[in-house]
């Protein structure tokens, strides 16, 4: 594939517009005018055959099995994308004076009241931009009420499980990050007590973690933390696990975020835009940023609350991530939600269950939305649990999540969600049987892998070192 | 409607397979205290027909009007088809993060192309392959020129976007870094001389944004000039990146790190976001730019090939030593800028900025032609703030009567009589010609 | 806009290899009596934006309301979001009838899939790859007919769509083919007396439609009975293909040649097209029917692939000789009724159609109760024909006010005070309260 | 890849829809109601995925160079199909009173206009749904203008380079065909007045023609048919050859056809829908198909002229091709209709410049919107034009039309269009030199080709053997 510049020439481009105004104008002084503009120049069709050409590069969903874990890679609805395209949110302003935006307002403060059913919470935020973005908020209201109370704590505990986002946001805010470790691959409530104290800020904790189990102890962990005045935060990008089951609310968090971008089935664009509302319990609302959306006789508007932390973004949120969440709720109602994790349970179930004695990991218990297994039986044969991923790709399948989370042995992380059907399921776990044997008779084969892709094994190294980041 | 392709019996056979008798046992880990007894509240599941007729209504009252003078950080511009029709593609906007250069190629390739297109149109070496918007990354400037420099002091222009003043107060509080702020003159510009006595003291970067809040273009070399004699890093907040097609590359000025909303290349406004936030630096700074960075490699028969790179600096990798906490960014809409950058072409970008020019100007003409005054005589690009003898509800009265959103109150400053216009190449002459009338009239 | 890719340098370059120094040289065999002298009578050219201006205008007026109670021929139905997803796909889109099967499975394979689902639909063994509409198919069904019965008459029941009668007549003239028609009874159906007088002379065919023109349910039965024992091809024209989840798969009644509309599968209204014909019959005759049909192959290396098949009825190898001119026909549309049907599966199918039906009853009670009468009393499925006691215009005007279109008048019947509605699942029972209300009015 | 039939499972498929009446309704007899319905039952994620997969089992203008011949593969805009997809035009009934169609009425008499301007013709029909049904149109028109003067004519003159089009419409119409012999690859007026007679009905020329020709005696041609009152009918196919730079009207075409899905810019859509509206000199008009549409003080109107053939079609045409060729038309003005033929015959020219020494055909001229070559020399290798045209595919082409026109030998009929750029024309040409070399040194490679599509030469008499035309 050539690159844009390499197939720009100047004149190429034939994009016109019109000017109807016909008055003289002063001009700017030259001194701030650029001499020219150097972006490639190519025609409409070169441009679009470059595009079309690239995606043919690139797995989706839509292209197939992406049992990538804690990343939720469930159906994403074309009704929802189209409803999300329309006209009208083209040209619909974040400062339109509020009279225009009643129903925009609606859907905002609807999915807000969804989101708090769901989840236990008293009232949410929907700004965060992302699931880490939901992370930093929450633990920014946090950090707002002990300073407000005059608490400085600056401990953040995190399971060794955790996702790199919590401690990252942790340390955004200037706080420390203790690890502990689990047991059994979940938080030991042993270990917990020794590390809470008075210092405490919060613990944060994602659930079903991200081996997939269901924190058991949770009520206890719970206790804990409060005993010492200590919050907790709900990482909620894996909800899919229990979503309709169980509330975080329910269960002593203070705070989550959740990433709509994973159990909403908003599509995740090959990286983004995510959106991460964060909902919090009644004594953090009045720290929620501004604005938030208040409703009294039907009529929406914006206000800020009390002690609100600011603003964490520009305008309200990603509104049009929102609005697909928004749909995807209605269109599932409580029991179509329900029934999204029971089959997405019952899917990691089914794999783990196919697969364990292929791939044992150090556990093997029931899981929620992704199940566990491990490469590491394999390392005998000189073969990586990388080799296995790009094995994969040679069987038509985007691979698992590999080596995390750190705990687990050259780890596969698989999350099959609810909307891949047991074929699809049975397919897959053909395969990784086959690559299991192929390991055992003829490792050179996966060692090789892929052979079927177009470009294989990139030297990162070299990416690294030469760190080429333009053309 | 419902997303699961089950049949009843392929989900018995799967619990058999299993070892349990009903779906509830796959939960029997979760304590019965947690679980939810009720049904919860919320509304009956629609079909596909019924969502779209209950979305139909809604967007079929209350809709503003499309003669949009509305700025202030988001901007009404054409899309040209070509964009939505890229992003249509299932395999780019179904498909995570790159993780897997293998199956990813697309997204890669296109993010590379996406940092090249963006840093040559400014000067910079280095482009990230997306932030949230331009208020978030701003504060990673903010926090990347801490780290360079190490200073406790940070210095805003008063006249950078309220709402990123507001952010940047949110993220610097936790962070014991002391905010002073640079007021603006009576042209609408950074004060020099203010800039020079709060330069007095240490500070690891001046944040300025050009064309500013009140759509004025800032002097930024004499600016860069006061930052660089104290060793501190000069950031630049770009809101219109369209204003890029006419103004010298910020590079070339002086600037070490530019943030910016890039939602003019080919963004709908959407009520707000997705937006998509741009960040660059010079080379020696690389290291210390947050998120992610796709570099070109080779793969192992020698093919050139794109990869994500200096992934050391990520949360994944680093956790609490990451740069940054930036996860899932803006890869789509990166995609899209790149898509719409590539449709208007180098002469096409200059047209339209031009034209945004022209017509902004046009409308100042008539202002003051109709005698109105503008409220900063700076030079502008697309925006400007007028005085006006009315109340801002007055304003709007005015302006719904003749189905026209504009004019911004700048109450932030306290200007209370001061609004903000927008004018692109989306409003009409006609449309002007109404704006102004309506302002006339009564 | 301009399409033209080229740079003038490079045309230059490619003319200084042609040998040529003027564009115009390239015209130099045309005679200059024919060449333009002037600048033709055209628009100035618009700019993507400045199109996009001009149609929002003209869509902004003068648009129908939505509640729509129109039949006739083509239905108002819902169009799930996957139809048009897959049709955006440029590499079905983009590209030409299938010629080169190596680089065309794609569109074969969904042709194939088209014509295997629309034939178990209706018990057809044949489908062919599609035809322009339901009323050339119907044309092209009568030339098979008598191409395999060699009788220069035909009888068409009167009950067929007038349109479609008035197709039949242009292009059977020529032909000298003797067109009689039958009439129908009170219920609407066919007089099945007066088609048994007709049948005493030979015939090639009899055209019916079912439901037909009225929405009326014809006996196909009883029909068909008549027609074999002359030995003639029983032709049905289905317009209302929807009905097809509901009603007898119509080959197992004993007809030949099945023709049809398939604008109910997927396809939007779009003022009259295009739309989706569609032929088929029994393998007996499938050397006889028009068009291009995709067969089942394996390749050189014995994988399974698909090719268009019987390519020796077509015109590009048999010309004059071919079965018929037809070229170019609707596979973008065959795919879009394939995702439909597919989208919406068995059981939605049959929801679908049984809600049109219910609706369409619900209706037909409404205005009973409210002592309006029907003009037909046969069963029927989603169309029903009503006597109202006032003209079309004022039934127009009464509808306007309520943001209602429907009730079509049976003038070529001469039967000015009866009206055609159509009801399906678009139509919500509101709609339905509000069009009795309307035509209570007054 | 399997077959939908194949992935069919019963209960897969999720789809619903509301009901909204609650009242008792009576149930239709038995008799006619169907048991079930068997059409595939498979999820919306598989639905997606299978058409996602078989649309990258083709290949389209957005792919790449299509110069199949004749076929004016040329770029399609995306704006236009946009705007054809527009939300209104969904619940747009054709049977809407036209108080509500003004807008669409009047975009069908303006491209009208347009399309009379362009060809100078007098009146247009936009109902034909294609080129062959308007050929189809033409003819009937024809007729009908005799039939109405009482002339039995039945003798329709094609040069043997005609398009099978031509002659099947005017078997359509019981009218017999006579095919002349070319000379020099254009029609020969010695031949021409030879055959002409007071039976001629007319000839049916395709201008410029299918070898790319201008036919250079056109005027006089025109004049052998008046002089018998024979007419002349214009195809229309090739008319991006000329758009802009001369008129078939002013020809002494009495009737044409045009094919929107050509030179028009709509797309084909792998065989359709397309838009063949015909147009006719002024004592043809009363002829036309009805509805014809009338503007009288800018309110537009259908009207039925007086001695009309009747209808050829249900309701007016195919309106959203239509309308895309409409907004082609807006957005090009006469200057870039005419660049249009200028670039698209340079194109041509350019290829045939550069590869006639390597696939000459019997004639070596100036040629208009396509250049026909010929693989005959390549026989004696062993190697057909059919092979030269599979390993074009090995090049990432799509190959050119082949076999047509009948009059060449070994034909390769290339049609570049306007909307390839140089470096489009230089990689083909270089290609087909490449092919040329690999014959002469190693004709296997070229026999055996392609080798980069999924399928390879599909065995087309087995198909026609088995007749496999359903699962
Ligand atoms: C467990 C967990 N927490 C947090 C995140 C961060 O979410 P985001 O990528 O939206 O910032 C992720 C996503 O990768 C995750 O899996
Ligand atoms: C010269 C010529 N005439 C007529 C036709 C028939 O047009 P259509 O396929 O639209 O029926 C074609 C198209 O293949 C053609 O090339």
């Amino acid at each position: 594939m050539k690159l844009l510049n390499e197939l720009s020439k100047r004149g190429k481009n034939k994009f016109d517009i019109e000017d109807d105004i016909n008055s003289e104008i002063e001009m700017l002084d030259d001194k701030y005018l650029r001499d020219d503009v150097n972006i490639p120049d190519v025609s409409e069709i070169e441009l679009i055959r470059h595009f079309i050409s690239l995606s043919k590069d690139n797995y989706g969903v839509d292209n197939g099995f992406y049992p990538l874990g804690s990343c939720t890679m469930k159906y994403n609805p074309k009704i929802n994308e189209d409803i999300a395209k329309r006209e009208e949110l083209k040209y619909f302003h974040p400062l339109t004076s509020i009279e225009y935006s009643q129903g925009l307002l609606k859907i905002m403060w609807e999915i807000e009241e969804f989101l708090k059913s769901l989840t236990g919470m008293d009232a949410f935020t929907l700004q965060p931009a992302a699931g880490a973005h939901g992370e930093y908020t929450g633990l920014r209201i946090m950090w707002e009420y002990f300073n407000e109370k005059g608490e400085k704590r600056n401990k953040v505990i995190l399971p060794d499980s955790s996702h790199g986002t919590n401690p990252a946001s942790s340390s955004m805010l200037g706080l420390d990050v203790i690890e502990i470790e689990s047991k059994e691959g979940m938080v030991d409530p042993e270990k917990l007590i020794e590390v809470v104290d008075e210092n405490t800020f919060a613990l944060m904790l994602t659930n079903p973690n991200t081996l997939g189990f269901f924190e058991k102890d949770i009520l206890k962990i719970s206790k804990i933390l409060k005993s010492k005045g200590a919050l907790l935060y709900y990482d909620g990008a894996n909800l899919n696990g229990f979503v309709g089951i169980a509330r975080p609310g329910d269960m002593g968090f203070d705070a989550v975020h959740l990433n709509l971008h994973k159990t909403f089935s908003t599509p995740h664009g090959g990286g983004g835009p995510g959106s991460g509302p964060v909902g919090v319990k009644e004594f953090l609302k009045d720290y929620l940023p501004y604005p938030v959306i208040e409703n009294s006789d039907d009529f929406y508007y914006f206000s800020k609350p009390a002690k609100s932390i600011g603003k964490v973004r520009s305008f309200f949120g990603n509104f049009s991530v929102i609005l697909k969440a928004y749909l995807y709720i209605k269109e599932l109602g409580f029991e179509g939600l329900k029934e999204v994790s029971q089959i997405a349970v019952l899917n990691a179930n089914y794999i783990k269950e196919k697969l364990k004695k292929y791939y044992p990991s150090q556990f093997d218990r029931l899981v929620k939305h992704e199940c566990i297994l491990s490469g590491k039986i394999y390392k005998e044969y000189g073969v990586k649990t990388l080799d296995i991923a790009k094995r994969i790709m040679d069987y038509g399948f985007h691979p698992p999540t590999i080596y995390f989370p750190h705990i687990v042995d050259e780890a596969l992380m698989i999350e099959p969600t609810e909307t891949e059907n047991k074929e699809t399921l049975d397919n897959f776990i053909e395969a990784m049987i086959k690559i299991s044997d192929e390991i055992k008779n003829n490792p050179e084969i996966v060692k090789n892998a892929p052979i079927t892709t177009k470009i294989q094994r990139p030297d990162e190294l070299r990416a690294n070192k030469e760190l080429k980041v333009k053309w | 409607m419902k997303f699961i392709p089950h049949t009843q019996k392929e989900i018995e056979e799967m619990m058999r397979d299993i070892g349990i008798s009903s779906l509830d046992d796959l939960f029997k880990d979760i304590p019965d205290e947690v679980k939810i007894k009720e049904k919860l509240n919320l509304p009956t599941p629609l079909s596909e027909l019924g969502i779209k007729n209950e979305i139909e209504n809604i967007f079929s009252s209350d809709i503003p009007p499309k003669r949009i003078f509305l700025g202030g950080g988001a901007y009404y511009h054409f899309i040209p088809s070509t964009v939505n029709y890229i992003l249509n593609r299932g395999e780019f906007y179904t498909s995570y993060t790159p993780y897997q250069p293998e199956l990813s190629q697309g997204i890669l390739q296109a993010l590379f192309e996406f940092q090249s297109v963006l840093s040559d149109l400014t000067g910079a070496d280095v482009t990230n392959a997306s932030m949230y918007d331009g208020a978030t990354s701003l504060v990673e400037a903010i926090f990347m020129a801490e780290r360079i420099k190490n200073k406790k002091r940070l210095l805003v222009a008063n006249s950078l976007n309220p709402e990123y003043q507001e952010v940047i107060k949110t993220y610097l509080k936790p962070r014991n870094i002391e905010i002073e702020y640079i007021d603006f003159r009576e042209d609408g510009r950074v004060d020099l001389d203010k800039l020079k006595d709060k330069s007095k003291n240490d500070f690891s970067s001046l944040v300025i944004q050009s064309p500013n809040y009140f759509g004025i273009i800032e002097d930024i070399e004499d600016i860069n000039k006061i930052v660089k004699e104290k060793d501190a890093l000069l950031i630049l907040s770009i809101l219109e990146v369209l204003s890029l097609g006419m103004l010298k590359p910020p590079f070339e000025l002086g600037v070490d790190i530019l943030t910016g909303e890039a939602q003019s290349f080919g963004l709908p406004l959407s009520f707000g976001g997705p937006y998509l936030g741009i960040i660059q630096t010079r080379k020696e700074f690389i290291r210390e730019i947050p998120g992610r960075i796709v570099g070109e490699t080779v793969d192992r028969n020698g093919k050139r090939c794109f990869v994500m790179t200096l992934r050391t600096r990520e949360q994944d990798i680093r956790r609490e030593k990451a740069k940054s906490n930036i996860c899932t960014n803006n890869s789509l809409n990166a995609i899209a800028s790149l898509v719409y950058l590539t449709t208007v072409g180098p002469e096409g970008l200059k047209k339209i900025a031009n034209l945004n020019y022209k017509k902004a100007h046009y409308f100042k003409q008539r202002l003051t032609n109709e005698g109105f005054n503008l409220t900063f005589s700076g030079p502008f690009f697309n925006e400007i703030a007028v005085n006006l003898p009315f109340s801002y509800d007055i304003l709007k009265e005015k302006l719904s009567i003749v189905g026209i959103e504009g004019g911004f109150p700048l109450r932030y400053y306290g200007m209370d009589n001061s609004y903000l216009f927008a004018v692109t190449e989306m409003n009409s002459r006609e449309d002007i010609e109404l704006l102004i009338c309506a302002l006339k009239e009564g």
